[in-house]
């Protein structure tokens, strides 16, 4: 019998007209997000993030993708987008969300009833946090090349090796690991899927200060650490393919608009104090962002219809991570260019959450190298998108 | 919006489709390098099957003797054209074909005669002031024309007027893309008036043509983008297609990058306008796209140029032809600077 | 020029020599680390060891009691210092020496004392309006400052007066990498004039030390592209050094030329005002090569970072500290927005 | 006997003061050069060139740089910067040089006796004007890989094949040639230097009309063309070395910023025209342009000073190729920019030489493909300069 979870939600969301449901989805934010963490200046731990969390979680609208019949709200593509959009607009922090996004729809596709019903539901309340163990020292752009190794034991797997890049581990429970089960295979494949309960004996987990002098990332540890065999999902070796379906979701979330338009509304601001708004010269640089974002967002649009109309994005998707995370850099360059010596503060200008160039430009950096360096999705775009030859 | 296009889809690809008799799909550009710098600079028998084919009046509601479609179709066309190199006025007449609608003389929108609006006085505009005694500049192919048309301001009306060529005083220059374009210093006394009132007309129409014309561009772009992908994939040098070149490769991908926004800004913007958008909404939407299309797509057209390597340098080779006809329209109907200055003008909430 | 370069050789060389004594060759960042936020940001152990090697009044002429050297070796010293990270705040101490030596106070030039200048009243700046309450901010590491100048402006000219640290008001802020800058409301009651006609030497002081800036980045610009290189010939990925990569290659080629106009726009500057140049000539150079470390040294430094890839944000790995004292450094003694313009306000024959 | 030419100009003027020695040459070209050729739009003709070439011959300054020994007037490198100065600064349009720069540095180098008294005079009195046959339809970037060949028969080579890209080659009379003597040998070597009369039967020339709609380069044809053993330079399969070492005065020579400082004093003639001159917005491209040129200018006189004292240049002279050209390009793209609608003219505007964008902006693009394409370049520094592997 397949597995069934009733949803927290009992309206079908999808019945209300577009506007309606924008609204309803607004108001309840505005009611219920707490105001002092928008636009927060550094992703959030989960001590401060899960009051919201279980909010979401409480009303049933944590997993907004999810089928209905696990537990999700079930929203069609057109709806989810609308909420993203309104989720975005009012400036609510990425949420510790592995366990949304990728965890269930990788149990809902290819998980054992065993494994969604032991999962699944501690996802939408919240008892399971998720943390991603993918890149490892020597496997970030060329991440099939990791070498973390789970060697079967009996009915266990033991785990050996280092993830590094590990989006706040030291607040998760669980996490997904991609692990080497067959060294004598070809290099993506060998590669399984494990998932790993982060008490198991034998996990250290690292934190890395970043520039920001802030503990987003960590290194993670495995010193035999025993995996019961169960907790494989999908078939032994063949993980790889499962991984790259979940990235594509980054894909597209890395070239939302979001990011570079809420740097750009901050770049005004920033101007206006510091003076030079008025002048010609910066009006000209500001429209240019301007146009170059509002042709992101044109484009962007293009790839949310074709979510919207249920298509699947192809590798062309990479063309908005490109263009928004340089333009998300060029902003904030400018941010530093215009702010004088405030350009070397570590701390926001003046107490003022809004004046922060430093904490802008800092942000910035990475966007260009994870989530697939941008010289990879160049080399995506040139090969899958263009045909280029090897 | 994108409701509104996949509405259009049949309607654009049936453009797309007939604009076929016109620019042959193989990209053959035989015809075109024929016609460069031999007066008037277009085939009169190529515009008349355009006329035939109902272009010229493409945007024109079917009221008003037109084909009644839109600016997505029209975008469509141009795109297509562009690709093809297409040297005939189309802009400047179906601009002529929106002021005729709105004028006494609507017999002239199905003449076939080649209409031509003189309304411009000054380089880098869009804006058309009527001044009655300037001499009106960068008429394209100017040589060509039956027909004139100028507006006139009279107090805080511009007028238009009708003009027959024949024996008008137009001094002709050549283009880099072997077509011309004409000063007209006009006999105001020798034109007949045709409407009274036809300045909101005429801000619409010559919106219209800056967007057409940023869908030209974005022909030219896919085309020798294309010309350019295809010589990559077979080019050797030190033993290698050069195409596995990655410094080539990531330079592709961003030429394909700006050429995805173009599209994005150029349908987006036709969209708006088939909403029915008037206004600063319109003149926004209209500027993002011209824009863009004047940066990306010259931007792209140089590295088609060194990308080609030395064979981008001579006329023999297709590629130069796409640069030197983006550096005709580049700045036609307002270059990127006004654009962007007329963009940051508007209020915000008009433009988002 | 290039013939007082060669002249200054020897004396360029043992410069760069003796800044090993405070800047480990090998790159040791140990020192550095270890100071960062830990009040005052820097250490006055090795500051008064840069004293006592004479760098303090390096350019300042002998018979004033400095050491007679010039702008050439005070930008080679910076640039040494800037590769090693050195937090000391040497090029602030240059410029009060030059004050001082000016001044009826020369005895403090000598007294090993830390003597800062607060001459600036607003963000990015490099003139200094000497209003006598207005507070004086961005004082780089104003917490460990034993004595402060004030110029203060008395009619048309500018008085200076020194104040003991001890009991001033001053407010710190940390900076990104790991310092201070303080502002500074300063009690004039309990100041002493030593100067009454200073606005000639601190704007004299002022470009000397935007110059000696403008070598401290290029000197960052220099190791954190040598280390960068080192990454690029060393890491591995898809089982290839990715220094193989074309398009890392080029990156980097570009870079190097970044780093190449930089210093050729440093040296030539610095040739320029021990050639005695004054005013706007001073002015023209100065800010040339200011604007160019500003622009090419981010551009330089960002791009560093990006070619490290993950590891390049970790405050763990060197490479970070560049880009971080980039920050702090590109804007002191005006942005490259103000310099560019300064120069072009000046006339052309001045600039030439 | 070691050959010996009489120089024409009887003064030593290495023993001048260079300031007097710049006086003496600025007056000279001023009296001398024909001032409807300054800055010419395009590459001139020998029909346009030869009583300015022959002029520089009969006062004995046609070859600078050639010893006195050979009849040149053996300026120093000091000299011969100052020398160089004066004729960029007036804006003297490069004759057909070929011969002057190349074949006679070839021949004093390399030549036999008899070479140097047969061809150096000629060039010296302006009877032999040259062309330089390297480049072929397969052959461009990647120079080594020609295949136009030489077949040693009796005492005569019989070459076959094609080159491209031969600058005036339609204005020549003699051509000095890049052939492959050596068909079993690695790439670069097998590669002789041949001097060829143009008249020899079996050569045709065909002009390429090029994006100016000029006719500045040529195709070439070689069909069983009889070339006289004793006309091969140096020793036979050992030509690439010395074409490579020939190639140095080109990279430093493109890279001088005399184009990009002429085009710039163009771009301001053209901002005023078109009213754009006193917008704050075009003032900061223009300083941004014109600091990159002075910059620009610094770098090369770092390298000038090295030729000053006599040193070689390195591989980093390429830097200067990069920059200039590209900074040209960009130059020329503000012209087009602010040009408005005669961005798209043939012609000069108004009939005025000075406000010609298109011609500039075309004149550019070629800049970064020519001499070596700015790809190679970087190629070059990344691994020549920089170490980078492979």
């Amino acid at each position: 019998m397949a597995v069934s979870i009733a949803p927290k939600e009992a309206t079908d969301l999808n019945a209300m007209e577009d506007e309606a449901f924008r609204t309803h989805v607004r108001t309840w934010i505005e009611a219920n997000y707490p105001a002092e963490l928008r636009n927060p200046p550094k992703r959030l731990h989960w001590e401060e993030n899960k009051p919201w969390y279980f909010q979401l979680a409480e009303k049933g609208w944590l997993c907004p993708g999810w089928p209905r019949q696990f537990g999700g709200l079930g929203l069609s593509p057109a709806k989810q987008i609308i909420f993203t959009e309104e989720i975005e607009r009012h400036g609510c922090a990425r949420t510790n969300d592995h366990g949304i996004v990728m965890v269930g729809p990788l149990l809902i596709n290819h998980g054992t009833d065993a494994q969604q019903q032991e999962f699944l539901p501690k996802i939408l309340n919240g008892e399971h946090v998720w943390c991603q163990g993918y890149s490892e020292p020597n496997a970030g752009s060329d991440l099939a090349a990791l070498r973390t190794e789970a060697v079967l034991d009996g009915d266990e797997y033991v785990v050996n090796g280092q993830k590094i890049w590990t989006t706040l581990a030291s607040d998760a429970n669980w996490c997904f690991l991609l692990v080497r089960t067959d060294k004598n295979a070809k290099k993506q494949e060998g590669i399984s899927f494990l998932l790993v309960d982060m008490a198991t004996p034998g996990i250290t987990v690292k934190p890395i200060i970043n520039l920001e002098y802030h503990d987003e990332f960590c290194e993670v540890f495995f010193d035999n650490v025993r995996v019961p065999a169960k907790n494989l999902v999908g078939t032994p070796n063949r993980g790889w393919d499962m991984a790259k379906a979940l990235l594509s979701f980054e894909r597209i979330y890395l070239g939302s608009p979001r990011l570079s338009a809420y740097a750009f509304t901050r770049l005004r601001q920033l101007a206006e104090r510091m003076g030079v708004w008025e002048e010609a010269t910066f009006q000209d640089t500001y429209g240019r962002l301007r146009l170059d974002l509002e042709d992101l967002k044109s484009l962007y649009g293009t790839f949310v219809d074709k979510l919207r109309r249920g298509e699947t994005l192809g590798a062309d998707v990479s063309m908005l991570k490109v263009f928004q995370t340089e333009l998300f850099q060029r902003i904030t360059d400018t941010m530093l260019e215009i702010a004088g010596e405030n350009a070397g503060l570590l701390e926001p200008m003046e107490g003022n959450r809004n004046l922060n160039p430093t904490g802008q430009y800092i942000q910035a950096r990475p966007a260009t190298i994870y989530g697939g360096s941008n010289e990879i999705q160049r080399n995506i775009l040139s090969k899958n998108v263009l045909g280029l030859p090897g | 919006m994108s409701q509104a296009l996949d509405d259009r889809s049949e309607s654009i690809r049936m453009i797309r489709d007939s604009a076929g008799a016109v620019a042959p799909r193989g990209g053959d550009t035989k015809r075109v390098r024929a016609q460069r710098f031999v007066a008037p600079g277009f085939s009169r028998e190529v515009f008349a099957e355009m006329a035939s084919l109902g272009w010229i009046g493409l945007a024109v509601p079917e009221a008003a003797g037109g084909a009644g479609l839109g600016m997505s179709e029209a975008v469509a066309l141009t795109e297509v054209l562009g690709a093809g190199l297409v040297p005939e006025p189309l802009i400047p007449a179906m601009l002529s074909a929106r002021l005729l609608a709105a004028s006494d003389d609507k017999a002239l929108l199905d003449s076939g005669k080649v209409v031509l609006t003189a309304w411009q006085e000054k380089a880098d505009s869009i804006a058309a002031p009527g001044t009655g005694d300037a001499p009106r500049v960068f008429i394209p192919y100017a040589g060509g024309a039956d027909v004139f048309l100028l507006p006139v301001r009279e107090g805080n009306r511009i007028a238009l007027v009708s003009l027959d060529a024949t024996g008008a005083d137009v001094v002709l220059e050549k283009t880099m893309d072997g077509g011309f374009v004409g000063t007209l210093r006009a006999d105001l006394s020798r034109a007949s008036r045709i409407a009274d009132d036809i300045g909101a007309v005429l801000e619409h129409a010559l919106d219209e043509a800056a967007l057409a014309t940023a869908g030209q561009m974005l022909g030219l772009m896919e085309k020798a983008f294309e010309l350019t992908l295809g010589y990559l994939k077979t080019r050797q040098q030190f033993g290698r297609i050069i195409g596995t070149f990655q410094s080539l490769q990531h330079r592709a991908a961003d030429l394909k990058i700006h050429i995805a926004l173009t599209r994005a800004a150029v349908e987006t913007a036709a969209a708006v306008l088939d909403d029915g958008a008037t206004g600063a909404v319109r003149q926004a939407a209209v500027s993002k796209a011209k824009h863009r299309a004047t940066e990306s797509g010259m931007f792209v057209l140089r590295q088609c140029i060194q990308l080609h390597g030395g064979i981008g340098y001579t006329d023999e080779y297709d590629v130069g032809l796409y640069l030197r006809r983006g550096m005709v329209i580049m700045n036609q109907y307002g270059s990127a600077a006004l654009h962007r200055r007329r963009f940051m003008a508007l209020a915000p909430e008009d433009v988002e």
